[in-house]
């Protein structure tokens, strides 16, 4: 079980701010093709991928990560700190 | 507290009274805070949302990144989360070192590495409705100069 | 006031407070203060002389050669005179921009100019006697840049 | 007339902040030429130009600028603010 985390607008989109995935997916990438599969919300979440950033289990990586061992995956948009 | 994420305002003056009294051997100290602006009164409110957690992480992250690489007496930031009127404070950072350009390039680079690192998202409210605030190409340019 | 010679101290927070509050549209606020260094407890105080009158000019002059430069919103300069020991501020800078590119590089251009073209002197009282503080070549060449 | 300033270091060698000069110098170095003829102290403040600045009128300036008009001019180590 995956924790799947969303901020932003991708978290309005999909309409929670969290949910729990049981997924073998190998990759961020894989997990994403699963998720866009649960609603037409989640494909409109993630249907442009450049505007979607990752963090897992917070420490933010690429599309690519490995998910083997990961407690907790995070997708939001560029971040808009200071 | 060297980190800080809170939804309260915090006072900048004794903010930095308080830093600055606390850095011993630092000849100077350099401080950015950073305001709600008021777009000529087109904003009326901003909420800022986090990743609890990560948010922390990640600025004690770059904190330990600017000590590391200037020679820095100390370094402090606040971050607030949550709703915020125009002229609020959202953050500030503070760095004290014993020459003038470690105190300046450290609290750049912190600013810098806050803006695209840091998980803070801000939303405006204006007379337009709702508007995530874009992240800027420059933004992330603005780290590679690091 | 703008720009501000005294023998007195000033109270750090209570002017970044001030000034953050009257400066209406900025988004970005940097401030910078000088403080004395206790050289590890081998300075036992600093005596800054300056050229009363010369000193008003120059720093209204850079002053507003940086509002000139910058989009700021305001500026701000105030340095000491007189006797003062370590850990003591000798002077202060703030600026206010909308951006903090503009606020982070207005404040270093007035420190470089304050540097080398504000008519202050300084004397260090230590084990040694008294000395003279000399200028640094990196201080002239640090104006170059702008 | 002209009044002439010294600081820091120079003051302390000529032993005095402020001296009123009746001159016919047209530049500021023909100044400091009659200058370092008014004591042993005022030729060693002197002696080495490239450790002093000069201001004309409380405007910084080079030893080559003239002195018509002129009423006050101060000689001075680099200064060190900040």
């Amino acid at each position: 079980m995956i924790d799947v985390l969303y901020f932003a607008w991708i978290r309005e989109r999909i309409g929670e701010p969290k949910e729990q995935v049981e997924t073998t997916a190998a990759t961020v990438a894989d997990l994403v093709d699963e998720l866009k599969t649960r609603s037409e919300a989640h494909a409109l979440a993630f249907s442009d991928m450049s505007a979607i950033r990752v963090a897992v289990d917070q420490d933010l990586t690429e599309m690519t990560a490995p998910l083997n061992g990961v407690r907790e995956v995070a997708f939001f948009p560029p971040m808009t700190g200071g | 507290m060297s980190v800080r994420v809170q939804s309260a305002p915090f006072d900048m003056g004794a903010e930095v009274a308080a830093f600055t009294a606390s850095a011993p051997g630092a000849g100077a100290v350099v401080t950015f805070s950073g305001l709600v602006r008021d777009e000529g009164g087109s904003l009326s409110a901003m909420e800022i949302e986090h990743y609890p957690g990560m948010t922390e992480r990640a600025l004690e992250k770059i904190r330990a990144e600017a000590v590391g690489r200037w020679s820095l007496t100390d370094a402090m930031v606040i971050h607030r989360y949550g709703p915020l009127k125009p002229g609020e404070q959202i953050m500030m950072v503070a760095t004290a070192a014993r020459h003038r350009k470690d105190a300046f390039d450290a609290a750049e680079f912190l600013m810098d590495y806050l803006k695209s690192r840091a998980p803070f998202w801000k939303k405006e409210f204006g007379a337009d409705g709702e508007t995530w605030v874009a992240a800027k190409d420059d933004d992330e340019a603005a780290l590679e100069r690091w």
